[in-house]
């Protein structure tokens, strides 16, 4: 049996119950009609500290449920256990794999393709947004590749999937000769919040356009900001 | 061209930056803000489950009504000011002596968040509408419930009734505005045009009759509508307004850059305002059919706003936990 | 013996060598002359991601060494390696001790005391701020008790000690109802942004008053922006 | 009362806000910047590595001198501008032909970080300060290391010779500043006020001896002193003016919020003009020792700033990574 397609909560090794009460919240908080739902590990919870998050992505409704250190099997018990309940969001970005201690690449795909499914069916409607997997080290290290792979099966295997969208979003992280810079992320792990201002811009535009789709299309057919809407028989 | 200054009359005065007062003291969003019939008070009801009486001529906080045991969504004051009605998302809906302060009577039968709440004019009846899909006639007297008016698909967002109190008027979820008969109880009309939820709902009042018959007239070529009219804001990021006579969309106001949140007549019929997630408050020229005026009013979504119906004044609430109050000149 | 006192780099468990990678670069900053150094944990390190920081810490000349998991013995070999090697602080913070996972408040406290023991006998001119370990859990759990008894002990063991000062910032993060709000700490061990904002208030003034200490004492004797401050002898 | 813009001599231009450009293409800290003598340049030193060279009259960047293996610290053109030495953390100094623009000579000698260059004014010498606590003076012709300054007691700054070359003044992290005899390579006197590292030195022009004679006379009642006098600058935040003569500090310059980092003298002798951490460029009227302008220079730590020796032109450089240029008027 595959750990990562296996949904679980994360044992609270700590013994402070802090896992289940995000999760808690989180359920409170589907009722809050997001526009867009951001779910996965640390990477999204970080974003929602960042200056991005509060001029960008609040506008937009949107509506964070990272939590730190999630593997697959986490996201998957949350999806299946209330979190995309209530709503109807437009939009779900999904960002999770980096933390899968020990899983092959093979079953990390596997464990994204089931969460992937599990939103899919829940909120059909929705576009789905997944970001691929970041470098990570500092220097060249057997977790960038593992990431890599993951990413180019992700492409491979999801290529073609109605409503969804793998986006690539590393493209100048890991610089020419082959490191991370601290600037971007000073840990070798997790965005700054210049990172996420500088590699996360691609998602940015993604959303804006996703929500505005038809806007246009309504414009043409009202061009003017006070036109009629609907021709009016005459009486 | 415009008036100047000092030859705009009071039915022209339109609220100004900046704001008079920033009022704070709620712990959470504010959903709705009202303004009192005869006294000087803005009254607000928010997320921390507490309504709050300010004074809008000094700034003074007044008092808490405690008693929701969740959210505040919607509030309405009886003609005289003497009753108070609120709903909330403890899925009650409660009354209020306006004098004593208390809450008098608590009324259940909704199975869902209570999101609206009006008084019919003579102020015997309340109606209310919930996430429940319905919308609720309740008897102030008994506090009983008299009548269920079903139909909307999903989660009904705002009732508000017409002048004469024959007609109602709701928006929801599923994208429409509907006006029903008080009497039998049947929706006399749906209007369909909005790409989204449907936020928010305002009658015309008739003062405004002749700028819409006029917005609507100059793009349609027809003779006079009789109305009555009204305004919806949507999470489309559009305000229209509709002749409930024939159920047509009239014309669209755009310009706010999010969703549509609250909407209010200018007494004087001219203009129309409304609040935004945009964080904007902005009053609409209804007979040129354009923004005319953007105040950046909150930091956060602005979620509700009222004007005042004789004082020249304008209050505002948001997510960011505070009323502001406008005056307008 | 006592595993929180005994200096030793974490293990690096994932394999990206990231731990190792930060102390290097750590290393090539203790060049940079601050006047304050922060060392710690991730309560530590994501003070550096705030607007509070970049506002009022990075004007005072302020180095960030925190490492997001960082227990006692890890700070200890930290200090031990490099870290506080050429540089002259006025000030040093120090915050670590909540992710000593299953050592009992006396070790956590003997570890604490190891590590301002190393930056004492390193930086004697600096002035210690000891930050007292923040409340953790949503919810009254025995994490927090644990927390709260390694801050009794330091308050006892600690006083009288020469330029160490035990700043205690908990006032109000757990509420009236025994809760930690979501916007103190969305998970329930981390601040937020608005966190910092709220309760590092205290060490902004503490810091602000220990860097200005002396200055007053100048502007008595040079009253005016002009003065002379030197009686010149008269030729 | 001051002089009204009109009135107003090249004499008593100051820089003005905004500013005039903000030339960018650095990868790191900018920790020195300079003009050149002769043509419409200035030059820039970066903790990218790098020298850049831009025309400050049209905004453009000219090129980059890459030569260094880390942070450029210092640099200096000789009086002909047909020379440039610069200096950094790889503990090289590095000679340049200016029309070349290649590196002709690189010496080494110091054991750490060398801080600081600076031609004496016949240009056949360069003296070179660092971080190993001396100072070392180099034969252009040869490259050869011909004499070292020992006697501070920590890292040396900043080192400049005054106008005639028989004098090198230096400031150190052992909080003093020193002055040098050239011939002899003995420590004049060493002047002892600031109460953290000195930054920044700059020797006081001829034009500037009476109005620092003045404000030194209005506290102390003395006599005509006759210099040299030398300002310093701290992370002390203060800004003092020295007379090597007697050794003493005349008078204070107090205002800057954060550490002083750079200092340069207004050709005109009426005032001296500093960046600092604060983020600004100060311009300071020395008679009546006093700020009489804030520039908000930079959005971050401003660390430099150059005042061309004959056009109405001051350049800022910082951590920022940016150089900004500002006209006077």
């Amino acid at each position: 049996m595959n750990p990562a397609t296996t949904p679980v909560p994360p044992e609270d090794v700590q013994g402070d119950n802090r896992w289940m009460n995000i999760h808690e919240r989180f359920l409170e908080e589907t009722l809050l009609e997001p526009e867009v739902l951001f779910i996965g590990d640390s990477l999204i919870r970080n974003l929602a500290h960042t200056d991005m998050w509060r001029q960008h992505f609040v506008p937009m409704h949107s509506l964070n449920f990272g939590i730190g250190g999630d593997q697959t099997q986490h996201v998957l018990w949350r999806v299946l256990n209330g979190e995309l309940e209530h709503m109807k969001p437009k939009v779900v970005v999904l960002l999770v794999g980096t933390n899968n201690v020990g899983h092959l690449p093979e079953m990390i795909v596997e464990g994204i393709r089931e969460v992937i499914k599990v939103i899919q069916s829940k909120q059909p409607q929705a576009y789905l947004v997944l970001i691929s997997l970041l470098p990570r080290g500092q220097k060249p290290n057997p977790l960038r590749e593992r990431n890599a792979k993951v990413n180019e099966l992700l492409k491979e295997q999801l290529v073609g999937l109605e409503k969804v969208q793998v986006l690539d979003v590393n493209e100048g992280i890991v610089q020419a000769d082959g490191k991370i810079d601290a600037h971007d992320m000073d840990d070798y792990l997790h965005l700054t919040p210049e990172g996420y201002r500088k590699f996360f811009e691609p998602l940015l535009e993604l959303l804006t356009q996703l929500l505005t789709e038809g806007e246009e299309e309504e414009l043409e057919d009202c061009e003017s900001s006070g036109s009629a809407c609907s021709p009016l028989k005459t009486e | 061209g415009a008036p100047t200054r000092n030859k705009r009359s009071p039915a022209e005065w339109i609220p100004r930056p900046p704001e008079k007062f920033t009022l704070s003291g709620h712990r959470g969003t504010i959903n709705r803000v009202i303004f009192h019939p005869v006294y000087t008070l803005a009254v607000s009801a928010s997320e921390d489950a507490t309504i709050k009486i300010w004074d809008f001529e000094t700034g003074e906080f007044e008092r808490t009504l405690k008693g929701h045991t969740s959210a505040v969504q919607d509030m309405a004051l009886d003609p005289a000011g003497k009753l108070l009605v609120s709903c909330g998302a403890d899925m009650s809906v409660k009354l209020w002596d306006f004098q004593t302060y208390e809450c008098v009577k608590t009324m259940h039968g909704h199975e869902h968040n209570v999101s609206s709440v009006c008084f019919l004019p003579g102020g015997d009846f309340v109606l209310s509408s919930s996430r429940d899909k319905t919308i609720k006639m309740w008897e102030v007297s008994s506090g009983y419930c008299v009548k269920t008016f079903s139909g909307h698909r999903e989660w009904v967002r705002m009732v508000r009734s017409c002048a004469d109190g024959s007609m109602i008027a709701s928006c929801s979820n599923d994208q429409t505005v509907r006006v029903w008969q008080v009497q039998s109880g049947e929706c006399k009309v749906e209007m369909r045009d909005h790409d989204h939820v449907v936020e928010c709902i305002a009658w015309a009042p008739d003062t405004a009759h002749s700028a819409i018959n006029e917005a609507a007239g100059n793009d349609n070529k027809i003779g006079t509508l009789a109305g009555p009219f009204l305004a919806s804001g949507s999470r489309d990021k559009t305000i229209k307004v509709w002749d409930v006579g024939t159920g047509l969309c009239l014309f669209n106001l755009v310009g706010h850059d999010n969703w549509v949140r609250g909407l209010a007549f200018h007494p004087g019929g001219k203009y129309l305002t409304s609040a935004s997630d945009d964080k904007t408050l902005r009053v609409w020229d209804l007979r040129n059919k354009r923004c005319m005026k953007t105040l950046e009013a909150h930091s956060h979504f602005c979620t509700t706003l009222d004007f005042h119906r004789s004082s020249p004044c304008v209050v505002t609430g948001g997510v960011d936990q505070v009323l502001k109050v406008w005056e307008c000149r």
